[in-house]
């Protein structure tokens, strides 16, 4: 792999840059790999990754049906934190902080990882009553969050209306410093090269469409666009379509697919300098290093698989960002797109061995699973490697609906992105 | 936003006065204390979660507030067939051959 | 005063009236009808923008919203709009614009430093580079990269202007008024189908408004627009928005349009709205949105002065502007030969025609000849001069062999070009409509329709005048009988003249030029150059999707409409592969930029979601009560009097219900009425709690849970007859209880003859509690027995208040005495002031929410969502006695029997006693067995409510904490940033352990 | 107002200054009126129409008037029942002993609501701004009775004539309603 740096860049403009090589191969898939992954969003290029980083795994292919990244990876608002209120949570979401923090130097890839602070806005008593329960938390297991006076958030985020005098005035701010944003293609594209660098074959517009399981009903291979290759170990790792992949092996998950909206602003010169969510009021907004405001939206009610959602849920969003940024108001949206997310009933992720011997699952990552990129891939790639989870993901079961031992994000009221 | 037709105000209206109330004919067990761990897990929690021609509860929650069931291709979003709470759940596979062609 | 680019005559401009507006400070004048693009070129500017990564001097470039370099900041009251299109913005007198992107200015702008630093900033350079030392990324090159990026400044100010909505429905809306839009209109709305019809545009009309060469019916293409708008114009059915862009297509024909109703006034009404979005479901959709130009992709082809050949065309014939006295047209279409001629005609020189094809129709050739204009076949532009202004072109000839030989320089002012035209499919793709490849036309164009929607006219890949007025009226006549069943006879007009023109080329263009060292641009705001493309496909980017998002190109405000074919070609040649089998990206909403003011609406200040207030609001506002949000309702949160802070004032008012009597308002308290003879049986099935057995009369605390099993809302519930009950809720569950009581009784359980119907806004409720309660109430309430004996603690009678009928409750959230009334909304004022003024004359004290937390946690009563948090189920909470354990079933009782609802060592509901009875723990703060514990130690629970406990004259707190029923007496630790609290874990109840204070 | 619908019992509050006089449209509070949510299986139905004089609508969204009643149809099972405030016990009696033990559910809501009576030409206009439904005669004729949602609060409209509808929101949502309604029609006022 020729490394990337400026002395590299300043050489290839002596050559127009003609002589750049591919960041990945496109190969044609082989019969067999000791592990197949089904799906080429960061999740599971960074499990292919650190499978054969980590684990000298590296016969290894990543099947993706479209093109690399183009998944919830590439239509996410690509918030960063790691402040989650159970301590099963907080450790994996701090886990992969830690990867974020030298991911563009170990990829030899800069991926903008960009810890501009991530400030989540309290509105009611109960809001403030609920960010100190994390921030509590968050202290006692070593994840940084702190708390903010409504002019300590101005001073953060000076375009923050904090009157007194609108609906839901800001009544306070939870702060991790730690938490920021990051390029979400960079992410995707550096962990394609790292893999491929390790001989990952990454198929790329190249559907898997059925999952073989032999007589013992333990994996086989995959049937694909391409024909049926053969694998040791499957790790599913597709996002809003894991309850169709995962029917392919006769698995059933507690999932639901939402659309889940976001839009850009046209690019204006840098106007906001963190990150600010708001979980009462729906409010998700950063600003790009291309300029635009990117925002976050809410999710629509049914579920669907078009990527697309309705009107409504963009303008409950905007008017939010109008409250509390009104000179935001003469902005305008550039564009409005969506993502297919898979929530669960808890709001925490599956990351977990299956009832299929071989068969490996990575989902419901819902509304919030870019921050964790590098962390899911590690303890994923883990778990396929070991047959185990690593201590990071032991909780994260599927069992757990069955058994009750939920890890409920949602009904402490926690948020989101 | 979507237009649903509401089968017993027997109008379409626009989806803000719905709610949607997840996948149909999920019934809960008539006989909770005998059902087993996995039936009330499948009960609670496991969806189809179909991408395609699925069937789905939709309450018109700021209109006459009744449940009713729709058909609706979940890629699409096209709404195939309505009906009241407690008719019979329709082919659906026969739904997906039409729309497949 | 002089326009010197102004034609003597002709235009749609008025010329009797003369505008003065400035930009970036200078004065200038155009006329009424111009834009402010039209009004700068004809003031001979062309340089008016900076171009995004490189600075490179802009001009502008097309005449419709698909501009991707005109773009600049307007002033208005003293603040600026930024990123607006000159090519949109009307002018009228005082304008002020300003260029972007630019310092210190825009003839001089350091950024342009850029430009010659490029060869080191290819596509996605910034993922090669910047990651050492890492320390840099954070404060150097990332706010670096930041600042350099983006192209104008938002707005200072808050925006004061309104921005309005609109729901319509109509039979047939038509986006696009050109021949097409209005053929079809005319059709559609002479069946008397409900028509809407809008173009972005101010005016009606589309490309007929820069039409001079052809006639419709006979008359000059303008003259027939003018007579269809007024047909229009004068038909009920019909509802005609200019300036409306139709921006948004989503499911189900729903449409969403932007009407720009103030911007283009100089001194606009402030009633009205700045902007309006209409909100249009359609029965069938007309897409009449035409076709735009494409750039030609040759080096330097970005410099000011540089034009789309239509839009020299539009700023001569409809704008009354020549864009250059010297103009070059390059081409590989017919229709730019007609600008030329145009140009010709109103005294401009065009010093040539530059045309890509061998050999272009003999007709052009010989019109051109007859004009004395230069033509120059089998040719193109190989480069161009001039900084700030195009200044002359160079010629390259196009060889067999596919190299291009130098054929020299021709000297210009402006050089117009046409690579041919893209249908706009933006809409139809928005629909969810695939486009597919229409070799004749070289374009993509709308496949099969997904939702009621046609595309037409130059839309649908139909170029040429008869054919596009056809292909309208074929339209607006389908759409129509689609949508109502009816039909029209309608006279279709005839032509002449507006024939289709052929031709076109796509991609980057050949040239004899040193490859590294030129630009050719594809998409020119992001300056996305023909090299970068290949570039990204050469580093492996081979789906569109990729080279999109690694060069940026298609992601400029214009989303591509101008870039995208060119950037496609390009790319299927470096992947080798057809362009077919590469494909487009997604086209998206909006269409073109799209105000938040216009989304966000009337939803703002007090608007911006429903203020709901009870009864006492302005009691409590006039007391000088402080409000606290509880979902949608304002509550009182304490009344300070004589300069009291909150403790004071709590502390106060909790006293005071303890000694004498305290009033609170507890209308928001969710209530629903039972009604019907299996109304016991139903709630029975919904909550915990046996309710069978209760007798008429009296009332029992009801928890409710999910069927997972978990707690998640409580309240009071009396039986006022053997099938009629009162359910009260928790404010914030209201309206999720309804709704989970009606999901139950219709879809489990039909069979129940039981109704609930909400009475939460029928009752006003006040609450008066305190060893005094029933004196106060007593002279008020009429017909029924007050006493211990005839009504006991949790009970619940009717009787009148004042006369007014009521629902009495003997019931107690404080642990004290109490009665909770509840009238009528409407006399819920009365009562309250009724009661405030009799509680003073007992030492008594309104109260807020906040005392009404701690009174209730003095006595261990639970708030369902701060005491429990989904997680919690009633054993946890401590309520087994709750339970009705005889029942066969409840909503939540499988659920609790699974596994880890079961468990030991889950977190349950204790009391917490601070060691130093003063120091009050923080709400959310954590419980640990260890006083400091290590970092990454989980901790034992969570400090859930915590207040100063003027009964006991010390702090109390609740907690969940893991096995804490087996936990009492024992010492735990609350660690703190400035060290660790221990506490002793006690009962959840701290005060009248037996409940005297209750039955009295 | 005397061709409207019901307009010897959805009268303006006289007591009430309008809410909004402009040519176009006018904003009128509505004087106290009884109201009653029914509920009742359709076997019942007929009974209950005969027991407070007027038969109960069985067309979705429909309504039915007679002198000092109006029964507005809400859903299948579900009418909401008017008279005048002071026939509030006569319906309550004359149900009961109608219906007598017949499934059936009759909840005094009189005050849940507060009702305001949009009128004048721009009458269906004011209502779009907020309101999704098509109000066009033909889609909603003199008569039709929904709930729906006005922007962001639920609402009941019914059309008691060509450009006459009366309005009703849950009390504490009556000030965002009508407080919208005045702001979006403060445009009408402009040129
Ligand atoms: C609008 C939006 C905003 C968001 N904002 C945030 C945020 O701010 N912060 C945050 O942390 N998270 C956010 N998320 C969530 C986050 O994007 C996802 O959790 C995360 O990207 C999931 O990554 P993934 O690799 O698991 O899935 P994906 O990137 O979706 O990858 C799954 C891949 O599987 C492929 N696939 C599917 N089916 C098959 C098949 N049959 N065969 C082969 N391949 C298949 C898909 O094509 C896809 O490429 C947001 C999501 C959305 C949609
Ligand atoms: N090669 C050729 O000869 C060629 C090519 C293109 C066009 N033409 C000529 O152009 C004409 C085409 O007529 P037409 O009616 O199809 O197109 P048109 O360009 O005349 O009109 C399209 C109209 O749609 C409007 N519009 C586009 N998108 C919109 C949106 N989203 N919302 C609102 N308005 C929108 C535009 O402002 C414009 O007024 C014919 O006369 C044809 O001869 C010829
Ligand atoms: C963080 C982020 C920033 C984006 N910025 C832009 C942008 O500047 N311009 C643009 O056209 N699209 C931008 N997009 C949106 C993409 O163009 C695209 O809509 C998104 O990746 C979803 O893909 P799709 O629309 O092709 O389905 C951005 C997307 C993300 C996630
Ligand atoms: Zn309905």
């Amino acid at each position: 792999m020729k490394r990337y740096s400026f002395l590299e860049l300043a050489k290839n403009a002596f050559s127009a840059h003609q002589n750049w090589g591919r960041q990945w191969r496109a190969p044609e898939p082989k019969a067999e790999y000791d592990v197949v992954i089904v799906g080429a969003g960061g999740h599971g290029l960074a499990t292919a990754y650190y499978l054969a980083r980590e684990h000298g795994i590296r016969n290894v292919a990543v099947i993706e049906k479209g093109w690399l990244g183009g998944g919830n990876t590439g239509r996410n608002t690509t918030i960063v934190r790691s402040n989650y209120l159970w301590e099963e949570s907080a450790a994996l979401y701090n886990h992969a902080i830690g990867l974020w923090q030298n991911l563009s130097q170990e990829l030899n890839y800069n991926v903008m990882y960009s810890a501009r602070g991530v400030m989540m806005l309290a509105h009611t008593i109960h809001d403030i009553q609920v960010a100190q329960r994390h921030i509590h938390a968050n202290r006692l297991a070593g994840v940084q969050n702190e708390w903010l006076s409504p002019e300590q958030a101005k001073d953060y985020c000076p375009p923050l209306n904090i009157s007194k005098n609108i609906r839901y005035p800001v009544l306070g701010a939870a702060l991790q410093k730690v938490g920021g944003t990051a390029r979400h293609d960079a992410v995707a594209w550096g962990y394609a090269r790292g893999a491929d660098d390790l001989g990952v074959d990454i198929i790329q517009n190249c559907a898997v469409t059925g999952i073989r399981r032999s007589q013992d009903g333990s994996v086989e291979g995959v049937e694909t666009a391409k024909g049926f290759i053969k694998a040791g170990k499957v790790g599913v790792v597709t996002a809003g379509h894991t309850s169709v992949v995962m029917e392919m092996a006769g698995v059933r998950l507690p999932l639901e697919s939402f659309p889940l909206q976001a839009l850009v602003s046209e690019p204006i010169k840098p106007a906001f300098p963190c990150v600010v969510m708001s979980n009462t009021i729906h409010a998700y907004i950063s600003q790009s290093d291309k300029g635009e405001l990117v925002i976050g939206a809410g999710t629509d009610q049914y579920v669907s698989y078009s990527q697309t959602g309705g009107i409504h849920i963009s303008n409950h969003t905007i008017d939010a960002i109008c409250e509390l940024f009104p000179h935001f108001r003469r902005m305008r949206m550039l564009r409005n797109w969506g993502g297919i997310v898979d929530t669960t009933p808890d709001r925490s992720p599956i990351l977990s061995k299956t009832p299929v011997p071989g068969l490996y699952v990575n989902c419901g990552w819902g509304t919030g699973g870019f921050k964790a990129t590098p962390g899911s891939g590690h303890v994923f790639a883990h778990t396929i490697a070991k047959d185990e989870p690593h201590p990071i993901n032991a909780p994260f079961t599927i069992d757990r609906f069955r058994t009750g031992r939920l890890i409920d994000e949602a009904a402490a009221a926690a948020v989101a992105h | 936003m979507l237009l649903i037709y509401c089968p017993y105000c027997e109008i379409e209206r626009a989806e803000t006065e719905f709610h949607c109330g997840g996948e149909a004919h999920i019934a809960r067990p008539s006989d909770p204390e005998k059902t087993t761990e996995d039936d009330w897990v499948e009960f609670l929690y496991m969806r189809s979660n179909t991408k395609g021609i699925a069937a789905e509860r939709w309450r018109h929650i700021h209109g006459c507030g009744r449940f009713f069931n729709a058909v609706r291709n979940t890629v699409s979003d096209e709404f195939l067939n309505i009906y009241k709470t407690g008719e019979a759940k329709p082919d659906l596979e026969a739904f997906a051959r039409e729309a497949g062609k | 005063m002089s326009q010197p680019f102004r034609t003597e005559k002709g235009g749609r401009i008025d010329r009797a009236e003369e505008l003065t507006f400035t930009f970036d400070g200078e004065e200038l004048h155009g006329h009424a009808g111009d834009t402010l693009a039209s009004a700068l070129l004809a003031n001979g500017v062309h340089l008016v923008g900076r171009s995004f990564k490189y600075h490179r001097p802009r001009g502008i470039l097309t005449a419709g919203s698909e501009e991707p370099n005109a773009l600049v900041g307007v002033y208005r009251k003293s603040d600026q709009t930024p990123n607006l299109r000159a090519t949109q913005v009307e002018l009228y007198d005082g304008l002020q614009a300003i260029s972007q992107n630019r310092f210190p200015s825009l003839g001089f702008d350091v950024g342009a430093v850029n430009d010659l630093l490029s060869p080191l900033f290819p596509a996605g350079f910034y993922y090669k580079t910047f990651m050492w030392p890492k320390s840099f990324w954070d404060r150097v090159y990332e706010p670096i990269i930041r600042a350099a990026a983006g192209l104008g400044k938002p707005p200072k100010n808050p925006d004061h202007d309104t921005y309005g909505n609109l729901y319509a429905h109509c039979d047939v809306l038509i986006a696009g008024s050109g021949p097409s839009g209005l053929a079809a209109a005319l059709a559609a709305a002479e069946t008397g189908a409900k028509v809407i019809l809008c173009d972005e545009q101010a005016e009606f009309g589309g490309s007929l408004l820069s039409e001079t060469s052809a006639t419709i019916d006979g008359k000059d293409p303008a003259v027939w627009v003018a007579y269809a708008v007024a047909r229009l114009g004068a038909m009920d059915n019909v509802t005609l928005l200019p300036r409306t862009t139709a921006f948004g297509y989503f499911a189900h024909n729903f449409v969403a349009l932007a009407e720009r109703v103030t911007e283009h006034l100089a001194d606009p009404d402030p009633r009205l709205p700045r902007e309006r979005l209409w909100q249009v479901r359609a029965k069938e959709v007309v897409i009449a949105a035409g076709a735009i130009e494409r750039p030609m992709v040759f080096p330097e082809n970005d410099r000011p002065g540089i034009l789309l050949a239509d839009a020299g065309r539009t700023y001569l014939n409809r704008y009354g502007v020549k864009v250059g006295h010297k103009v070059l047209v390059a081409t590989a279409c017919d229709t730019a030969w007609q600008a030329a001629f145009d140009l010709a005609d109103h005294g401009a020189e065009v010093v040539g025609i530059i045309d890509l094809r061998e050999s272009p129709p003999e007709s052009l050739v010989a019109i051109a000849a007859a004009r004395g204009i230069r033509v120059e076949a089998g040719c193109v532009v190989t480069g161009t001069l001039g900084r700030k202004r195009v200044k002359a072109a160079l010629l390259g000839r196009l060889m067999t062999s596919g190299q291009v030989a130098s054929g020299g320089q021709i000297e210009c002012d402006a050089l117009l070009m046409s690579g041919g035209w893209t249908p706009t499919v933006s809409l139809f793709s928005q629909s969810r409509g695939k486009v597919v490849w229409d070799a004749e036309a070289g374009a993509f164009v709308p496949g099969k329709s997904v939702q009621k929607e046609r595309s037409t006219g130059a839309a649908n890949g139909l170029y040429g005048l008869e054919a596009s007025l056809a292909d309208g009226y074929a339209a607006g006549e389908g759409a129509a009988r689609a949508a109502t069943g009816k039909s029209a006879a309608i006279a279709h007009s005839r032509t002449s003249g507006g024939e289709a023109g052929s031709g076109g080329t796509l991609g980057a263009l050949p040239h004899d030029r040193n490859a590294s060292r030129v630009k050719a641009f594809v998409d020119y705001q992001n300056d996305v150059t023909a090299k970068d493309v290949k570039l990204a496909v050469r580093e492996g980017m081979q789906s569109i999707e990729h080279i999109k998002r690694y060069t940026t190109t298609g992601m400029a405000t214009d989303q591509g409409r101008l870039s995208n074919m060119n950037a496609l070609q390009i790319a299927s040649g470096a992947l080798e592969k057809p362009l077919t089998d590469v494909g487009l990206t997604t086209f998206r909403q909006p269409f073109t930029p799209t105000t938040f003011g216009l989304f966000a609406g009337i939803s703002r200040g007090d608007f911006f979601d429903p203020v709901r207030k009870t009864p006492s609001h302005d009691w409590a506002v006039a007391k000088g009560g402080l409000f606290e949000d509880v979902g949608q309702w304002k509550r009182a949160w304490y009344f300070p009097e004589n300069g009291e802070d909150m403790h004071a004032a709590v502390e106060r008012e909790c006293r005071t219900v303890r000694k004498s009597v305290g009033l609170f308002d507890a209308s928001t308290l969710g209530k629903i009425e039972v009604v019907g003879p299996d109304a016991a049986e139903f709630l029975e099935r919904m909550y915990t709690n046996p309710w069978k057995k209760l007798a008429p009369g009296r009332c029992r605390y009801g928890l409710l849970l999910n069927d997972a099993g978990y707690i998640t809302d409580d309240g009071v519930i009396g039986r006022l007859a053997d099938d009629r009950f009162h359910v009260t809720t928790t404010t914030g569950g209201a309206a999720s209880v309804f709704a989970t009581m009606e999901d139950y009784l219709q879809t489990e359980w039909p069979d129940l003859d039981v109704w609930i119907t909400s009475t939460t806004d029928q009752y006003a409720v006040a609450a008066v509690q305190g060893p005094k309660a029933r004196e106060v109430i007593a002279p008020f309430i009429e017909g029924i027995d007050l006493s211990a004996e005839a009504l006991p603690h949790m009970s619940v009678r009717e009787a009148t208040f004042c006369g007014v009928p009521c629902r009495l409750f003997r019931i107690s959230f404080t642990g004290e005495l109490g009665f909770e009334i509840n009238v009528s909304r409407r006399h819920g004022k009365m009562m309250w002031e009724t009661l405030a003024g009799e509680i003073e004359k007992h030492g008594g004290a309104a109260y807020g929410t906040e005392a009404m937390h701690v009174l209730r946690a003095e006595k261990g009563y639970i708030i369902i969502g701060q005491d429990t948090d989904g997680t919690v189920t009633p054993q946890d909470a401590g309520m087994t006695w709750a339970i009705g354990k005889k029942k066969p079933d409840f909503v939540g009782k499988r659920g609790l029997e699974r596994p880890d609802l079961k468990a030991e060592n889950r977190k349950q509901l204790v009391g917490l006693l601070t060691r130093d009875p003063k120091i009050k723990l923080e709400e959310g703060a954590q419980v640990t067995i260890l006083e400091n514990p290590a970092t990454g130690t989980p901790a034992e629970g969570h400090v859930t409510s915590s207040y100063f406990s003027p009964a006991l004259d010390r702090t109390i707190a609740l907690a969940i904490v893991k096995n804490g029923h087996a936990l009492e007496g024992k010492t735990l630790y609350v660690p703190m940033p400035e060290g660790s609290i221990p506490v002793e874990v006690a009962g959840t109840v701290f005060y009248d352990k037996e409940g005297a204070r209750l039955n009295v | 107002m005397s061709d409207l619908l019901a307009s010897d019992l959805v009268t303006p509050d006289a007591g009430e200054a309008p809410l909004l006089g402009l040519a176009s449209v006018s904003i009128l509070k509505v004087a106290p009126l009884t109201r009653f949510s029914f509920r009742a299986r359709t076997a019942s139905v007929k009974k209950a129409g005969a027991a407070v004089g007027i038969p109960l609508p069985i067309k979705p969204l429909t309504s039915e008037t007679a002198t000092k009643r109006a029964a507005l149809w809400m859903g299948p099972d579900e009418w909401t029942l008017l008279a005048p405030e002071e026939d509030l016990q006569a319906v309550v009696t004359g149900i009961g002993s109608k219906l007598g033990s017949e499934p059936h559910a009759l909840v005094d809501v009189s005050d849940r609501s507060e009702a305001v009576i949009v009128t004048g030409e721009k009458a269906a206009w004011l209502l779009n701004t907020g309101i999704f439904v098509d109000l066009s005669q033909e889609a909603f004729p003199v008569g039709t009775v929904t709930r729906t949602v006005f922007h962001k609060a639920p609402v009941m409209i019914w059309r008691i004539g060509p450009d006459a509808f009366v309005v009703e929101a849950w009390g504490s949502f009556m000030d965002y309603v009508a407080g919208l309604l005045i702001q979006c029609a403060q445009e009408l006022e402009a040129a």
